[in-house]
This record gives structure tokens, C-alpha cells and sequence, in this order.
């Protein structure tokens, strides 16, 4: 089976095969021996790579596989062929000009600095996120005009949450 | 005479988190019976399973809850207890709150009200040092009145100098000035800022020591005017005057200048009629001088590096002194063993300039196995709330030496997993393997000038590959699922189990 | 004089579960690299993970795996280890096993061959050891050859006596003779099963002493002649000859006999020309004479108690002593503090006889705070083996006397919580709050005089009511769900999340 | 609303009223107060009762809940009144006439002592398993013939796992 695995770094190819709890991995052209088990929960997984043994937390949510492992984190978009040809074209048809700025982290919102309709330059401050008692400004990286405005001061955000979408200014 | 003291029979800690369990803990071996409140924020915390009983105190914002003393001591009046642990952080030096208990009727556990007053105004408690003998930073005497003051004072001191808030603390409110131009409206600036910040606009002048080392002594004294130091503490690996590594005994001091320094800590705690546990702060200049900078009145959060070299328990001590028990120690019993060394485990992430990181925690494994504390109070599952500190652990190593603390903390940091938010854990490995850290080469200023975010990437545990044989492994285990009936559960899971029983 | 030695830089674990775990901790610590074997059974144990490599030997049976002495050379010299850690139990004293990892040009972390071997049979070490002085159990003169001797022998000591096999240990193949009238048959039982089980029919006679105390020394001998000991441990609380609760110091000893005791130990060390760490075991009598019992030539599931009052690390001095290093300890750098205990947790059940408890471990929280140590390998998800020891976990504590490591350890298993099989926790709950135990006073026979298995209920830490309200809200929000559209998550959970966030 | 719950040592009955997330609880007469939140996983519970938290697990198969807590098991059949009627006389009518002789604990089968047909008194050890290194012997606690034997010796047995059946002497 070929499979891509894309991850921040880049995209890499990935060719496995199974025999039993045997996998054999190709990535890139570097051979890879894994035993892989089921281990203590529905998410975990004992994995045993050339001999040296990790245990591994893996969750999926559509195409996106998290893998903790050791307190470290990797996010990696598996795809296979068709899929990965599928997913670039509809990338490609989903990249239109708006661009949206998420909370970086959990907060309270303390104030927003930009109004709907406002014209913004790269770098203006948007929202401001209270957490632990530190202030953190959120800025556009784009210039544009805002577009909507999603949250309200006082709001509690989670990490991720789109704070304030702005639609770039034509090219 | 007094009568025999007794222990407290019941409790209440006016605190969360982890120092809230650590206190737990030591009234839990004590046989003494404890309290737990919690804000609404709080209801999950871990906390409050430690304790015999817990109470609400109000929402999540710390003014409305942890920082209400009406409201902690109803609940500890009316829950019957003798006694309040305040932890440290919230009201642990609020003299308010200390005399508050008192009028109520209950044992405030840590230093008297006036002691916490007169140590919690800088210039005051600058004053009471600079009388008793104990070296203190060259500066004005006490606060200035106004900037041509000013500039007599650093003329007279040498540049540079500080200007500092009096009621200020954590570097809040503090200005470097490296020549005179500079005053006049550094000095306006200062005063506004330190009455928007403390209420209070005075301001007084220090000679600036250039990369000091933070050294700091961990005293014990009771009613009965015994006063003892349980050696010293290393606190220079700090970032925005917020400790991270702490140590002892510090790789700084030669056996003459501990000695003296610890000495010269008991003779400020003497000075400021001190009682219970406490901490004389020092800074330490490259010439081996010290200036006394303040006494911390309260237990801080750096305290299990000192139990673990003394083996005395300072809780437990800070709970008997306020009893009304004489100490059980003299100085000759103090020797301390070996090297400790704690590292604080925030919710921030050090690649991203230390921002917070919160959200829910998936999963953790704590280290564990020989001379390894782990101090925490987060589980898989919890959400990390957002209005309190950010610190959700402690590690901290035992060593025969220091060299041995340093390589249990590897080991230990190296164990530890907590999955679902950010965490200084990368940063502690980074500094466990750097070289000026090991050689004891360090001073205030070292983050700072040496740690990058991404000087952690090149202690990643777990190299990208194993991610993406895992995520495909996993892919094809589902691919391979998709195609047999549904609720069937993971095959490869169930094969793993028929095949280990068959065998 | 010999090249300055080096450490290893590989060494291989022949061992599974919290001992192995133990052993790569000290490796990773050292800086040395690290081999895990595992059985069929043991894929998903989690030493696996501590060490750098892990490789299989073969089915769930010990001796197609663990006692594979072939197996496991054959592994080390393909990773190319130097050295090999046996752990305790399975091949640590095997002097076959030794004298392979010799032959295979490899280092075998313990004692020689030999000295395995003499102390290995009971008779001989017995005869070594009064040879040299050390006080020895009246009895045989060595092996008894028929009933008439062993009648002869047990008239000259008096009754009642042990008849022991020379081969045997931990218990089995003893028999108690309180007349002469039993003598004959007895003889002839205890031969025929000495040969069953142990491939040797010889048997020895001993004064059989009532109820006495289980006293062992630690000591630690290098390759240069120096021997220590590290203090003794009190390891009286045992069923079937099995220990359950060790600790150090003993409260049956006063400082003189101490002393005597441990100064012995070093002399029968010396007297079989031991090496590396080993337990000299005595038993001690109602008057406070001792006698020889027998010497552990291997690491004790109870060296942590050990570790913790002295600050000795005896799993890093196995493996520097074995590199070849001279102790870096003289007698007189020994100087145990305090007082330790260790709880062994089986996955037994104490109310029902201690009968094995297998299965899946649902959860698991370790005990942590200041002075717990853990020394554990299961998970939660962990299907315990059926195929080796039940030994689930340790539990260790420090405190500054007994009676605070005491009180630590009832704070620990309070704390403990393994669901999913039964373990000894409510067991040792109720010793650590035993009258008798707590005063120290007890011997050998105390669990099967004093322990009722239903003695355990009167140290439920959560009453029944609680669980009836834990499923009564549970049916209430089940059946508040069941008229919901299906899909939709647990309503109690959401409205927790919402109304923690409005908040 | 009503329920009952089964336990071991008896049965009680217990009065429940929910007003958010707190919860007036009567058991035989006493009330207690109780606050539950969701804690950490789907079936972990924080309970604060009467000031007092404890943190609790609850796993519900069927009408039997099992509830963990710092270690202690407490197995919890919950019927309403209905239930309670019909699971009544639901339990007289499997009341029949044989006797299933379960694994106390994990192990391997190494022996059958016994042979189907053949009758056997109380008392009589019907399979030995071995866990751990230490034999143990099942015994049946009722005389009968032996109706059934679902075990082959050297099998791996789970705890509970039924070995052998026993048909009772008719009384």
C-alpha cells in the first residue's frame, strides 16, 4: 500500500506492507521493521521500530492523525493516491481570499480592537486574549478589510477558535 | 509558663493546585483534619479529593474567590477549624489577611501581621537590614522624594542604578538607568507606574548589580526565639524574574560564603522579629558579595529542594511552629546530603517565547523510581483554567551530588509525559544538557542570552518518523476495517488479544 | 596494577517488570545504553520502553525465555552489551548462568560463579560460616545421613528442629519435628520431597527457633577487598515465607546489637570472598542472639528501603563495582537517617486468602508528594501475566523516625488507587494502623497470628452509600438521556462544560 | 424518583431529585447531597457529598453498575419499580436447577478432576488452576452430576469464565 504522509516539514512517501503484527515501512526509501499493538486503551499503541520500543497515543479526525508520543506531538494527514490528488485540487478550490485569525491559545477576551468593514493593515493588533493573567494581542498577518468579528469581549475562547475573519485585499 | 502545646485538630488551606495538595498531605500524616475550597473554576481540580472536606468559595476571577478573605474565613469558622495554610501566591502575604485571622479567632500558619507588613514594604524592610548589620544594595535611604534627589543619589552610588518600586515585587515596576539624562523622566514614569500598579507612587533608588546570581536562604523560626537556616537555595535560571530551575546547595558558593550568607539570614529574619518558615532573597555579585533583596514571608514554591537535602519537612514544621511547638532542631542537627534540584513545569511553550498554552491535558505519566518528587495536580482529562498560574507541576531530583541530581532530572524529565497542552518540559531537557547549566556557569541573565526557542528541537524524544509509521500503520488498520461489518471493534486489536491467549 | 576502569556502555536487563524498570533507570542515568529482552507474554510490559532496545526470547513460559540462559547470551552479544543485570528472581542466582556470561566474554553484574554456588548450597555456606566465626543455628554437622543420626543429632540440640533441604530456600521442602517419635518418618518424607523439588535429596538438621525476627544486612564488596554494610533491614511481616513489609532500621534491634549484627555480615561476606551487593539474612531470637541464615547473592525486591536512609544508590554501585571501580564509600561514610518502609503490592487478595487476582487493570494512580517512591509497572489496560511473580508494585516511604515513615506510607496507600484486580493496598492498610506493628512489636508469625482477611473492610476508604449514589445518578442521567436524540452525548457532561465556561 | 439498589449486603432503596447538578439523595430514610460533574474521561465522576469529594469511576453494562473509587469496587444493580418487579420474577424463573462453577481468577487449566456425567458431592475439587506459580483448586459447593465441562486442560482461562456445569440432586 502507498500512502503520503504530509506533514509541516513536508510531504513524505510512504510505502507499507503487513504481515501480521509485522509492518513493513518504506519512507522516502528508508526501511523501517514495525511491530504495532494495541495497548491499554482504544487510542494507544505499542510500537516496536527496529527494536527500540515507543508507546504511542493515536487519534484521527477525518484525514488528520495526531500522534503523541512521550509528550511530544505530530499532526500528519495521511492520504493515499487518490485521495491526495482529490485533496489537492479541492485545496486548491477551497483557497479563496479570506483569511481567518484564530485564538492561539485558550482566554478571556479582554477587548477587540477593529471594527466590521475596517480596513487593516498586516500586523494591526484585532483582539486582545487574557490568559493567566497575561495579555496576548492577536494580529492579522494580512491586510485587508474585516470581515466578521466572532466573538465578544468577556467571551471565553478555546485554542483555535476564529476570533475575526478578514478578507484580503485584491492583488 | 504556656501550657504544653497541641496540635491543631482541623485546618483550612486558603489555596489550589499543587500546593494546595502538598499541605493536604502533610495534615493528612499529621492526623490533623482538612479543608479544601475551590471557585466555580476549580469544581475538577484535583485538589479537593485531598482534602476531608471542600467548600465552595465563589466564581473563578481570584478576587471573587481566593483572594476573598471574607469568605475563606466564614467557611473556616464555620467548618470549625483552628487554623489557615495559606500556600503561596493568593493571600500567603496579605498582612490583611493574617490579621484577619487572628481577629477572628483562628492561627494564621506563617509569620505575624506586622512581620508581613514590615517586610512587604521594601524601603521599610531595606531599613531594618541596613540597622541590623546585614549587607543590603548601596542606594537612597528609603524612598525619594523627587528626581534632583534622584540624581544625587545615583551620582553618589555610580551608575547604573534601579529605580523600584517600595510596595513592588516580581520585577513589576522596575527601571534600569545607565546615565544621569535619563532621570528625570525615568523617574516620573516610574512613579506613575508604581501607583497604577500598587497604589502606593513611592520610589526608591539601588545600585544595578550587572548578572547576579539569585541566592536565597530557607529559615525556620518559632515563638520561642529560636531562629535556624536549612541551608541555601540557587534561583538564578530565571526568565522575567520568574524562577524555573531552582537548586541546592548553589554550585556558586564556596563553604566560607555559605556559611557567612545563611548566618547573615538569620540574623535579618532576627532583625524583623520573624517567626515560622521564611526566605532571606539575596543577589550575589561576581566578587562572591551579597546585598539582601527581601524576605519572602511565606512557603515558596521552591521549598522541596531544601526537605530533600535536610530530610526535614517544612510544611510539617511551618504547622507545628504555628501550634505553639519550640523547633525539634538546633543548627547542629542541620546537615544537609547531597543535591537537589527542581524544575518548574508551566503550561507555556518554550519554542514560542514561553506563551501560554492551555486547554484540556489528554494524558499524563508522571516519572517516577528513585529521589524523584513530583509535585502536581493536572490529569488527563482536566482543563488547565485560565485564571490562575500557569505552573501545573514540580519535579524534583535527588542527587549523592550534583552532577547525579542533574542526570536523575534527565532521566526523570525524560519520562515525563503530558499530552494536550505545551509545557517547559523541553525546556528543562535543553537546560539539563547545556553546558554552561552543568559547569554551574549561570547568573540571572542566562535564559536570556542563551536559550533559543528552538534549542529544543534538538532534544525531540521521538524522532518524525515513528509519527508517520504510526499514523500509517493506523491508516491501514482503518482501511482495513472499513471493508468488514460495522461494530466490529479494531482488528488488530482484537487479533493482539486472541493471539497472546493462544499462546 | 590494572588499567583505570571504565564503565560499560551497553548492558543488558535479563529481567522483566518493576526490576528491570529499575535497572535501565540507573543505566540511563549513568549514561550507558540499555537492552530490554521480553517474553511472548510481555509485548505490551511496560520495561520495554525504558530501555533502548528491546528484543524478544521466546514463548510466556520462564524456562522457554527468562531462564533461558542460551537465549539471553545470545542477545547480549549480538547488541554487543559488555554485561549483564539479572535483577532479582528468574537467573540472578544461577551460577550456570553466571559462568556463561564469563565464558561468553561477558561481565555478570553479581558475585562469581563460585561464590553463587557455595552460598547457594545451605549446608556449605552454613560450614563456611561457622568456620569463619559467625554464628550459626545449632544443628547437624552438615548433611544427616539417615534417621538415626537425625535422632541423635536432634537429642544433642533438643526439640523441637527443622529438617532442611541442602538445595532448597524460601521455605520449601521444611519440616518442624516438635518429638522423637516423628523423627523417622519425617526424614524420609523431607528426603523424597528435597529431591522432587530441588534434584537433590540431601538434609540437614536445625534448632528450630519460635517465632523470631527475619534480619537482614546490606553490604556492598568490590573487586579490591573493601566490604560495607549499608545497615540492616527488618523483614518480619512475611506469609509463607513470602516478605510483605520490609524497613529499616529495625525496631528490634538497640545500637550495640546492631552493630554486632552488621559487623557479622561484613565477616561472613568476607568469609565466602563475596563481591558486588549481597544481603547476609539472620534470624533473630527472643533473647537478641542471631544466627546465620543464609546469603542473598543478588539485588532484594527490598533494596530501596536501604537506599533511602543512606542516600546510596545500590543499583549504580552493582554496576560501577562490576566495571571494575573501587567502593567510593568507607565504613565510616555510612551514616543511615531516618527511617524507611516498603509495602509490596501483590495482585492478591488479602480477604480471600491471598489468592492470585488476575486480569485487566482498569486504572491505576500512583501515590506521589514528598518521600513516597514507586517502584511499579503496570498500567492502566495492563493485563497482568499469569505466567510470573504477582509482584505489581512497590511502595516506598521516608520519614524522619518510624513513626513518621509510618504515618507517610497509611498517607501513600490512601492514596494508591489499582482498579480492575484485587491487591494487597487494604492489607497493608491495615498493618500500617495495627496496634502491634505500630509499637514494633512482632515477629515472623504476625500476619498468621493477627491478620484476618476481614480485617480489611474496617479500612474502606469509601462507604458503600457512596457508590449507590454514584449509580444512582448514573441510571438518573441514563434515563434522561434515553428520551434525547440519539448521538447526542452525555447531558450531565455538556451542561458541566457549558456551565463551566458562562461562568 | 425511586430505585433500588442491589448490593451484596442487601438491598436499599433510594429517593432521587435533581436541581442542575446537584442532586438530593435518600438512602433508606438518611439524606445526603450530592454535586457530580463529568471528570476527565466518559465515565469518570467528581462527587462531592455532604463537603466531602470523591473521585469516581461508573461503568453501567446491562442493570449492573460497577462504581471504583480510590481502589474499592462496588458492584450496583439499579431497577425502578418496574424493573424491580419484573427482574424479580424474571431472576425465579432462571432459578433452574444447575449450578456454574467459574474461575475465581485468571489462570491455565491444569487438570479436570472430574468427568462429564459423573456425580459428585459438595466439596468435591472439580478443576485445578494454575496463576502464577501457585495451583488452585475449584471445588463446586453443591452436590450433582456434571453436566457440562467447557474447559480443556492446559486452556488459558479469564476470571469468571464458567468451567464446568453441575445439575443439582433433585431436593
Amino acid at each position: 500500500m502507498i500512502l503520503y504522509a504530509r506533514m509541516p516539514d513536508g510531504e513524505r512517501k510512504v510505502e507499507i506492507e503487513k504481515d501480521g503484527h509485522t509492518y513493513t515501512v518504506i519512507i522516502d526509501g528508508k526501511k523501517y521493521l514495525a511491530d504495532a499493538r494495541a495497548a491499554g486503551g482504544p487510542t494507544s499503541m505499542s510500537l516496536i521500530v527496529d527494536n527500540r520500543c515507543y508507546e504511542v497515543v493515536v487519534t484521527t479526525t477525518g484525514r488528520k492523525t495526531l500522534v503523541s508520543t512521550g509528550g511530544e506531538e505530530y499532526e500528519v494527514e495521511i492520504a493515499d493516491e487518490l485521495e491526495r490528488r482529490g485533496g489537492a485540487s479541492a485545496a486548491h478550490h477551497t483557497d479563496i481570499d479570506i483569511e481567518e485569525i484564530k485564538a492561539p491559545m485558550p482566554g478571556v477576551v479582554v477587548s477587540i480592537e477593529v471594527e466590521e468593514g475596517q480596513e487593516v493593515d498586516p500586523g494591526t493588533p484585532v483582539v486582545i486574549v487574557e490568559a493567566m493573567k497575561m495579555q496576548n494581542e492577536i494580529a492579522t498577518l494580512v491586510g485587508g478589510a474585516v470581515r466578521e468579528i466572532n466573538v465578544n469581549q468577556g467571551d471565553i475562547v478555546d485554542s483555535q477558535k476564529t476570533l475575526v475573519v478578514i478578507e484580503r485585499k485584491a492583488a | 509558663m504556656a501550657p504544653r502545646p497541641k496540635l491543631f485538630k482541623k485546618v483550612l488551606v486558603a489555596n489550589r493546585g499543587e500546593i494546595a495538595i502538598r499541605v493536604f498531605r502533610a495534615l493528612s500524616e499529621m492526623g490533623i483534619a482538612s479543608v479544601a475550597v475551590y471557585s466555580e473554576a476549580d469544581r475538577l481540580s484535583s485538589h479537593l479529593a485531598y482534602a476531608d472536606e471542600a467548600h465552595p468559595i465563589g466564581p473563578p476571577p481570584a478576587a471573587e474567590s481566593y483572594l476573598d478573605i471574607d469568605k475563606i474565613i466564614a467557611v473556616a469558622r464555620r467548618t470549625r477549624c483552628q487554623a489557615v495554610h495559606p500556600g503561596y501566591g493568593f493571600l500567603a502575604e496579605s498582612h490583611e489577611f493574617a490579621a484577619a485571622c487572628r481577629d477572628a479567632g483562628l492561627v494564621f500558619i506563617g509569620p505575624t501581621a506586622e512581620s508581613i507588613k514590615a517586610m512587604g514594604f521594601k524601603t521599610r524592610a531595606k531599613k531594618i537590614m541596613a540597622d541590623s548589620g546585614v549587607p543590603v544594595i548601596p542606594g537612597s535611604d528609603g524612598a525619594v522624594k523627587n528626581a534632583a534627589a534622584a540624581l544625587k543619589v545615583a551620582g553618589d552610588i555610580g551608575y547604573p542604578v534601579m529605580l523600584k518600586a517600595s510596595a513592588g515585587g516580581g520585577g513589576k515596576g522596575m527601571r534600569i538607568i545607565y546615565e544621569a539624562a535619563e532621570i528625570e523622566q525615568a523617574f516620573r514614569t516610574a512613579r506613575s507606574e508604581a501607583e497604577s500598579y500598587f497604589g502606593d507612587p513611592e520610589i526608591f533608588i539601588e545600585k544595578f548589580i550587572e548578572r547576579p546570581r539569585h541566592i536565597e536562604v530557607q529559615i525556620l523560626a518559632d515563638d520561642y526565639g529560636n531562629v535556624i537556616y536549612l541551608g541555601e537555595r540557587e534561583c538564578s535560571v530565571q526568565r522575567r524574574y520568574q524562577k524555573l530551575i531552582e537548586e541546592t546547595p548553589s554550585p556558586a558558593l564556596d563553604a566560607a560564603t555559605r556559611k557567612r550568607i545563611c548566618e547573615t539570614a538569620v540574623k535579618a529574619a532576627k532583625a524583623a522579629r520573624y517567626r515560622n518558615a521564611g526566605t532571606v532573597e539575596f543577589m550575589l555579585d561576581r566578587n562572591g558579595d551579597f546585598y539582601f533583596l527581601e524576605v519572602n514571608t511565606r512557603l515558596q514554591v521552591e521549598h522541596p529542594v531544601t526537605e530533600l537535602v535536610t530530610g526535614i519537612d517544612i510544611v510539617k514544621n511551618q504547622i507545628r511552629i504555628a501550634s505553639g511547638f519550640e523547633l525539634a532542631y538546633g543548627q547542629e542537627d542541620i546537615a544537609p546530603e547531597g543535591s537537589s534540584i527542581e524544575c518548574r513545569i508551566y503550561a507555556e511553550d518554550p519554542k514560542n517565547d514561553f506563551l501560554p498554552s492551555l486547554g484540556r491535558i489528554r494524558r499524563v505519566k508522571n516519572p517516577e523510581g528513585p529521589w524523584v518528587r513530583v509535585e502536581s495536580y493536572v490529569y488527563g482529562g482536566y482543563d488547565v483554567p485560565v485564571y490562575y498560574d500557569p505552573l501545573i507541576a514540580k519535579v524534583i531530583t535527588w542527587g549523592e551530588d550534583r552532577k547525579a541530581a542533574i542526570a536523575r532530572m534527565s532521566r526523570a524529565l525524560g519520562e515525563y509525559t503530558i499530552e494536550g497542552v505545551e509545557t517547559t518540559i523541553p525546556f528543562h531537557m535543553w537546560v539539563m544538557r547545556d553546558r554552561k547549566f552543568v559547569s554551574g556557569d549561570f547568573d540571572t541573565s542566562y535564559i536570556d542570552r542563551h536559550y533559543r526557542g528552538n534549542a529544543t528541537e534538538a532534544h525531540h524524544r521521538v524522532p518524525p518518523e515513528i509519527a508517520v509509521i504510526a499514523a500509517s500503520i493506523s491508516a491501514v488498520e482503518r482501511s482495513a476495517r472499513a471493508v468488514r461489518p460495522a461494530g466490529a471493534a479494531s482488528r488488530w486489536r482484537d487479533t493482539a488479544r486472541r493471539e497472546g491467549a493462544a499462546r
